[in-house]
């Protein structure tokens, strides 16, 4: 009897599973082998639409910026979250206060974080005029202007609003180290910076991995920030894939295209993710294995 | 190679003071065993003598160093942990290494002396795993070699032994018997458990609410504990106690325990009795007999029998008189008793406490 | 204090500082006069602050034919978001129940498919979606949108609520059933009042989304209610008008408060729930 | 209760707010009930769009274009008329013919409701900030005299050509030149005619060659800036011209400024030439009653003469039907008037030639040419060429 | 009130299969206690008994009720978890009233049963406090309470008392040991802990990879070990082996122990041994004597003492004989012995058991 319940609860999990991430995706997909452009329509072509796709250098400065972003921006924030975390668990003060600031970029939506960074990083009303204006006349802070750097501050936005969560979770996992262990290794004489370079980060792992998740997630995702900052720009330096779908999804009535990027998207997330999902199926079989 | 000293040493978690003014020397080479129940500051203490812990007051003095306010790196100790805190992603060999890779040590050295701890623990085969891989005992014995590698002149041991099960506690208890004997080091081990306590201890110390209840020889603990909380830790089942009046206090001792005048003349005092003085008698449960020909059984008393228990190797009698509960502990062979029957013990008076039913200490 | 504490706190307010210094603009734009932002320095403190921007973009700012600010999205917003956050963290809660409890053969699979899903761009999965809902009758309603951010949050949630489940000792489950309870009560007596700090946390989560979400609310929702975050996105984001970035920045303010608020509220919440759940990875 | 019409749209500035309120009120005066869904951003209006009439529950009108992203929509049935309005109130007579190719379906029906026309070529700049650069000479295009007061301002310590760094800005800027430059029939052979010859003429070359000397006025804050900052920049008296469309004037009236007294505006080539941008209502079909009716009704009272230049007087833009009163036009809604009324002056924008995604491939094309001097001329020509073709 | 009755009970988890085949019958109001390594299938057979895990084979049957397929609250069955598995929420109060609660019970009778309950368990005073708010003692008195409500024929036991220390397992052990005789139910108890199983059980089911090594009552598990397992499991230290070879194998039994002749005349033999039989002869540490005049030791081994560890109210000698260790058990005041000095012991053969060397069974 609850046997059944169970699997009438787990209904709308499976429906959702297979009938939207499955069904819609394949649907959507589906669409990339077509001559659609506005509206659907089911009129084979193979592969044109791809072929059209890979043509596109926007295209490919899009999927370039997409592993130069989604890179640096998960290192970075792996890497800060990381550090503040260690630092905050150094029993100091205000640790509450600091938290939450670090969390609370979180709280603003997207398209408000583009905004408020676009204005910052402008090099005439933001950082690089109130540097100047203090009297370091050759200070240079133009990312947004510059289109070998404009990416990179694309990163660093995505950085400050990503960072607090990371943190949170880092700490999170901090907090559940053994504590007798930490104690072992000071007295065994191994300096603190050893401990949390050598020794905790392993331990973290399921921590990293839950944050890689978020992260990555965010990086196919990263829409509205880019939107909001640069609109691709200057000139097609940060685009993105989930722009260039979107655009060609609603503004440019091109159906087919924007869904045979969607493909190439979910294409790359299986070669990233996959061997990733395989490797931890292997090791937590051989952890049963030894137990 | 060296003694230990801990003197005046006070330590509060903020405004709970878990150790006050505590004095403790142990000699070298000497095994001491901390005693004492759950939260008592028996870790606390460890931790305070490996510079884990910040100390209030007082001074910790090692091998006549006082290193109170050394490194725990630099105080010459190794130290083994209840929850064994193995570097879970590091294979065994580097667990034992570490400590020297980070000392910088030659790697010949390190190796020679990663390899003599670990045959000493007979590990060897185990280097290549990894800590998951590893049973229970296996771990400790990976944690105790860590302590080993660093030839250090003080062990700690916090409550090594308690995750491990019954059978793996017997072997690994009398593995750190040896050690002890092979590596002659001062060792302080802490535990709640008093067969590892009566087995591996030069010394015990029994600690409660952060103080040194007794400190002596396992036997000493155990035949004359100090007051009635050792006496009633230490021993399983607890001791039996009685509470009586002193009825005369002059050379023949006498107390009734509730209408059984008992006298017991060859007790031995610490302090003086005086007639009327209410106190507790106790009495061990392996030192109650039913054998009538038992020699120098000088005293008697009538039970009756609740239930009995056979641990196989001997059994265990619980029984009743004056409503307090009493066991005996006798052999497997030895005659049987019937369920809710009056039953009559002797027992020597040689082997009784007597305690102040006021102050608790022995008299 | 040692050195090592010095550089600590010194690495730890840079930080802080460069978390709140874009938070800073913000703010002091919003107190800025226009004519001071067309030709003063935008880091400079106001000259002469007033509150006008912020009484603009709370109530008379244009967003569209209206020209109301931002207020009355506000209860729009908040009933958009209870019923999505609550609906979305129960079916979560539920989701990572079964899958925790009551595994049958499938139900990781499911889960995988689920994990997967929080990784596809939810905008190129809404044409069929919408086309499912208009087969169903349940397009443009408040209930169709609830459950819109109930799927696409059903991935992140359950995650939460598997990984905290999994340190809730199995025994616990077992006791309950042996005690006669049935599935449903098991899940409403037993685990959800262990489960609170997870529930904070996935409330915080699906708050903070659901509340800055708006083209959902537009494409799914009613016609008449529109989130505060719409008008927002109105105010900040019209393209071929005149802009005024002092109430462009009350706006932005007013608007994030409620999940600043949140998260001021129940940070504490936030890190023990995570702790909870990832007693075990 | 009367007709009820729900209405998508972007015009949500203070601005567009009032002139889109024009509308509204006489829409109700006449019965009607607004049902007002303001969403700002294209992409973001794009999406609500179609994931609605994708549910089959569109709105009554939404926002567009004049253009051919219709086509789709037309074929599958999924948009109204308002034919019998337009025939009924005469729309055909008062509208420039190539608008009404615009909104004329292959059947001959009008089915889109052209509320505005915008100029998207216009070169504007700063009286004071010539003045004081000493540029004595006002340029008409963009020849040597431009690029000498460009230079003149720069040396002055401002900026002489204000760059906006968004893609559509960059867009209408190269589509101002290449009307410029080439003129209308070379526009219209280019973009309607698709004659390969004219792609490939010296003409193009020549444009995107000025194309390039004018990106190389780029300041350090070019990259990103809205079209507004660029605007204030001559508002401020920082920078000297700059290109936009005539919505720009909003900004201008909004800092207390006036046309051709504190501001100059250019139409610029050998001639005032004016592309047609005309921002659109589309009527999509649905099942609900009275949408048709609403539809008819809104039609009505948006071609109202009234409407459109209340409309148009706050929006800045122009009526799109020729017919109203213009007296209370601006200096440069003056001159727009002049080149719109005049059939000879008159181009389609792209998007009413090509299919919205090969403008798309165009602005890419523009964007990546204007930010990345490795692009050679050729290279972008040939590209050009290609999406021309590509588009049918 | 109900006899239980597992019939070729098979669990698999995936590919692990953990039960096979399993037969098993406990009589009515008998405790059975099941004993055995971790990992050995004891929480699994415990849950398929009460429907928590299904089973791939095989049939239970309670009561004579083919129970199979019911829902474990349909079982007439009431559990006791090792952690207690309290709901953290509820008070003790609704703890324990939660089945009945679930079951809709009148009011009155539940308040009536859950009162009972708690005086039966003398946790009356706990009712209003919450789980957190108590000792382990007292908690897992409230999880057999729990139990004792539901009013249910057959008890399971899954180490109730393994969380908790040594003091407090002796008196929860004696404690359910009484209500087992008020009760009069059917209980199943699964321990790793030998002295429970001894103390508790009527009969007791060793197992070992699934499979039931010995069922009997504690002393023949004890005295008669079945096989090698069984005798090593329990008892600890555990019983001493000696491997040997069977020299005759007639009347009169001689073992050569590694050059000890070893006759055996009172060993009561299960299988009939072979001369020349390679086999394993075990005797208990309690069983060795070291006092010469002992009753019927007819048996003499020297052995070299090793270590010497006291448990206060024993002794244990660590000795070795031709390198095989041997544990000695005495009393305190046993003969006093010198470490590393040889020694005599005595032993009867009554008290051996005696096992083939290769199929460890007994002979
Ligand atoms: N970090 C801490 N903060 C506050 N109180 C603490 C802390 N650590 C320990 N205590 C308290 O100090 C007292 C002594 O703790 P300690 O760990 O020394 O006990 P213990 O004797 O080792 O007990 P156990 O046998 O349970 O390990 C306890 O009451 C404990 O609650
Ligand atoms: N859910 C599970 N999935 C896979 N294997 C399991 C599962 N539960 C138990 N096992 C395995 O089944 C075997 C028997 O487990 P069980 O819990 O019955 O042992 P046990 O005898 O109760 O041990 P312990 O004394 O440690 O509680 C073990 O090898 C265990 O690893
Ligand atoms: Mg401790
Ligand atoms: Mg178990």
């Amino acid at each position: 009897m609850n046997k059944w319940i169970a699997r009438l609860a787990l209904a709308p999990a499976a429906i959702v599973a297979f009938g939207v991430f499955i069904g819609c995706l394949a649907y959507t997909l589906a669409l990339s082998f077509t001559s659609s452009r506005m509206l659907p329509r089911f009129e084979w072509v193979g592969f044109e639409q791809y072929e059209k796709l890979f043509a596109s250098s926007r295209w490919q400065v899009s999927v370039e910026n997409l592993f130069l972003f989604g890179t640096v921006y998960i290192v970075a924030c792996l890497l800060l979250g990381y550090v503040l975390a260690v630092l905050i668990d150094q029993k100091v003060r205000g640790e509450t206060l600091l938290r939450t600031i670090y969390l609370s970029p979180h709280a603003l939506s997207l398209v408000v974080t583009g905004l408020v960074w676009s204005w910052f990083l402008n090099p005439q009303f933001g950082l690089q005029a109130f540097v100047q204006e203090l009297g370091f006349e050759n200070f240079r802070f133009a990312w947004l202007s510059d289109p070998k750097m404009a990416i990179h501050a694309v990163t660093l936005t995505a950085v400050w609003r990503g960072t607090g969560i990371v943190m949170i979770l880092m700490l999170a996992g901090l907090r559940g180290v053994d504590a007798e262990m930490i104690k072992s290794l000071r007295v065994d004489g191994v300096p603190k910076w050893r401990i949390y370079t050598q020794v905790i980060p392993p331990i973290l792992t399921p921590m990293i991995l839950t944050s890689l998740v978020l992260l990555a997630a965010g990086v196919i995702n990263s829409y509205d920030l880019v939107v909001a900052l640069t609109r691709g720009g200057p000139g097609i330096s940060t685009q993105v894939p989930a722009l260039f779908v979107m655009e060609h999804f609603f503004a440019r009535g091109d159906v087919g295209v924007a869904t045979a990027g969607a493909a190439i998207m979910l294409l790359s997330l299986i070669v990233v993710a996959g061997p990733l999902i395989l490797w931890r199926r292997i090791a937590s079989r051989r952890q049963e294995a030894a137990q | 190679m060296a003694d230990l000293e801990i003197r005046g040493v006070s330590v509060a978690y903020g405004a709970l003071t878990v150790l006050e003014e505590l004095n403790l020397t142990v000699p070298d080479e000497e095994f001491l065993v901390l005693l004492g129940p759950s939260g008592c500051g028996k870790s606390t203490l460890l931790n305070a003598i490996a510079g884990l812990q910040d100390i209030s007051t007082g001074q910790v003095v090692i091998g006549g160093k006082n290193v109170t306010w050394a490194e725990p790196s630099a105080r010459g100790i190794a130290m083994v942990f209840q929850s064994y805190a193995l570097y879970p992603r590091m294979s065994v060999y580097r667990n034992l290494a570490y400590s020297l890779q980070v000392a910088r040590l030659p790697r010949a050295e390190i190796e020679d002396r990663v390899h003599r701890a670990a045959e000493m623990l007979q590990i060897t085969e185990l280097l290549e795993r990894k800590p998951a891989m590893l049973s229970g005992g296996q771990r400790q014995r990976v944690a105790i070699g860590r302590a080993l590698v660093r030839d250090a002149s003080v062990f700690l041991f916090d409550e090594p032994l308690s995750n491990l099960d019954a059978q793996l506690r017997v072997e690994l208890r009398v593995e750190i018997k040896r050690l002890h004997r092979e590596l002659k080091r001062t060792m302080i081990y802490v535990t709640h458990d008093q067969v590892e306590a009566m087995t591996l201890a030069d010394k015990i110390a029994v600690l409660k609410g952060g103080e040194i209840q007794q400190l002596g020889t396992p036997d000493a603990i155990y035949d004359t504990p100090a007051n009635l909380f050792v006496a009633g830790f230490v021993g399983a089942p607890a001791m039996n106690f009685l509470s009586g009046t002193v009825q005369s206090a002059g050379p023949d001792l006498v107390v009734d325990v509730r209408g059984t005048q008992l006298a017991l003349p060859k007790y031995a005092r610490t302090a003086a009795p005086v007639a009327g003085q209410k106190v507790v008698l106790g009495i061990r449960p392996e030192r109650l007999n039913l054998d009538n020909r038992l020699v120098g059984a000088d005293c008697r008393l009538t039970v009756d029998v609740d239930v009995q228990e056979s641990l196989g190797s001997e059994k265990v009698i619980w029984a009743r008189y004056q409503g307090q509960q009493i066991a005996i502990k006798t052999p497997v062979d030895a005659p049987a008793v019937t369920d809710g029957a009056p039953l009559e013990l002797n027992f020597s008076s040689a082997n009784v406490s007597l305690f102040d039913a006021d102050t608790e200490t022995r008299l | 204090m040692s050195p090592m504490r010095v550089v600590t706190y010194a690495i730890l307010i840079a930080a802080a500082l460069f978390f709140l210094l874009p938070v800073y603009v913000m703010i002091i734009t919003s107190l800025k006069p226009m004519e001071e932002i067309r030709t003063g320095a935008m880091l400079a403190l106001p000259q002469n602050p007033s509150f006008e921007a912020w009484s603009i973009a709370w109530s008379q700012a244009c967003s569209g034919v209206r020209c109301e600010g931002v207020a009355p999205g506000f209860w729009n917003s908040v009933q958009i978001t209870i019923p999505s956050v609550i609906v979305s963290v129960l079916a979560g809660a539920l989701t990572g129940y079964t899958m925790s409890f009551w595994k049958f053969r499938g139900s990781n699979l499911v889960f995988a498919i689920l994990i997967f899903g929080a990784f596809v761009p939810y905008q190129i999965l809404l044409y069929p979606l919408v086309r499912v809902y208009a087969s169903l009758g349940i397009f443009g309603t408040v209930g169709g949108l609830v459950i819109v951010h109930s799927i696409f949050g059903l991935p992140l949630t359950t995650l939460m609520f598997r990984n905290f489940f999994v340190s809730i000792p199995t025994e616990l489950f077992k006791a309950a059933r042996v005690d006669g309870a049935g599935f449903l009560r098991i899940f409403w007596q037993i685990v959800l009042p262990m489960s609170a700090p997870i529930i904070v946390v996935t409330v915080i989560w699906q708050a903070t989304g659901i509340w800055n979400d708006f083209l959902m609310g537009l494409v799914f929702g009613g016609r008449e209610a529109k989130p505060m975050t719409a008008l927002l996105n109105n105010i900040i984001l019209s393209e071929f008008g005149e802009r005024r970035y002092n109430v462009e920045m009350a706006a932005t303010f007013l608007t994030a408060l409620v999940p600043l608020a949140i998260y001021l509220l129940s940070g504490r919440w936030f890190v023990r729930g995570i702790t909870a759940g990832s007693v075990k990875g | 209760e009367g007709e009820r019409a729900e209405v998508i749209h972007i015009w949500t500035s203070e601005g567009e707010s009032a002139a889109i309120r024009e509308v509204v009120t006489r829409f109700e005066a006449a019965g009607g009930v607004w049902l007002d869904s303001a969403v700002a951003g294209g992409q973001n209006l794009g999406q609500t769009v179609f994931n609605r009439i994708a549910a089959g529950d569109p709105p009554t009108a939404y926002q567009g274009l004049g253009g051919r992203a219709y086509e789709d929509l037309l074929a599958e049935g999924l948009l109204n008329d308002v034919d019998a309005t337009a025939t009924a109130d005469g729309w055909r007579d008062v509208l420039p013919g190539p608008l009404v190719d615009v909104i004329t379906n292959d059947d001959g029906k009008i089915f889109l409701i052209p509320i505005n026309v915008h100029g998207p070529n216009w070169i504007w700049y700063s009286k004071d900030v010539l003045e004081k650069a000493g540029v004595t000479e006002v340029p008409t295009t963009y020849d040597e005299t431009f690029f000498a007061a460009v230079e003149k301002i720069n040396d002055a310590g401002m900026v002489g050509f204000a760059v906006g760094g968004q893609s559509f800005q960059e867009r209408f800027l190269m589509e101002s030149v290449m009307l410029a430059l080439g003129g209308r029939d070379y526009w219209n052979n280019v973009w309607q005619n698709r004659d390969e010859a004219a792609i490939r003429s010296a003409t193009t070359t020549k444009v995107f060659e000025t194309f390039r000397r004018l990106s190389t006025y780029r300041d350090d804050g070019a990259a990103g800036r809205s079209w507004p900052q660029n605007t204030n920049m001559l508002i401020t008296g920082a920078a000297g011209f700059n290109v936009m469309g005539d919505w720009a004037k909003g900004e201008f009236t909004a800092a207390g400024q006036q046309a051709e007294v504190d501001y100059g505006c250019i139409l610029p080539g050998d001639k005032p030439y004016f592309i047609v941008h005309a921002d659109v209502m589309a009527v999509p079909s649905g099942r609900d009653k009275g949408r048709v009716e609403a539809q008819q009704l809104l039609a009505h009272v948006a071609m109202s003469a009234e409407s459109q230049i209340e409309f148009n007087l706050r929006k800045g833009s122009l009526a799109a039907r020729t017919d109203v009163d213009t007296s209370r036009y601006d200096a440069c809604s003056l001159k727009g008037l002049a080149s719109y009324s005049d059939p000879e002056l008159v181009v389609p924008s792209v998007n009413m030639t090509m299919t919205p995604a090969a403008a798309g491939l165009w602005e890419d094309l523009v964007t990546e040419f204007f930010n990345d001097d490795s692009i050679s001329i050729d290279t972008a020509v040939d590209r050009l060429a290609d999406i021309v073709a590509g588009s049918d």
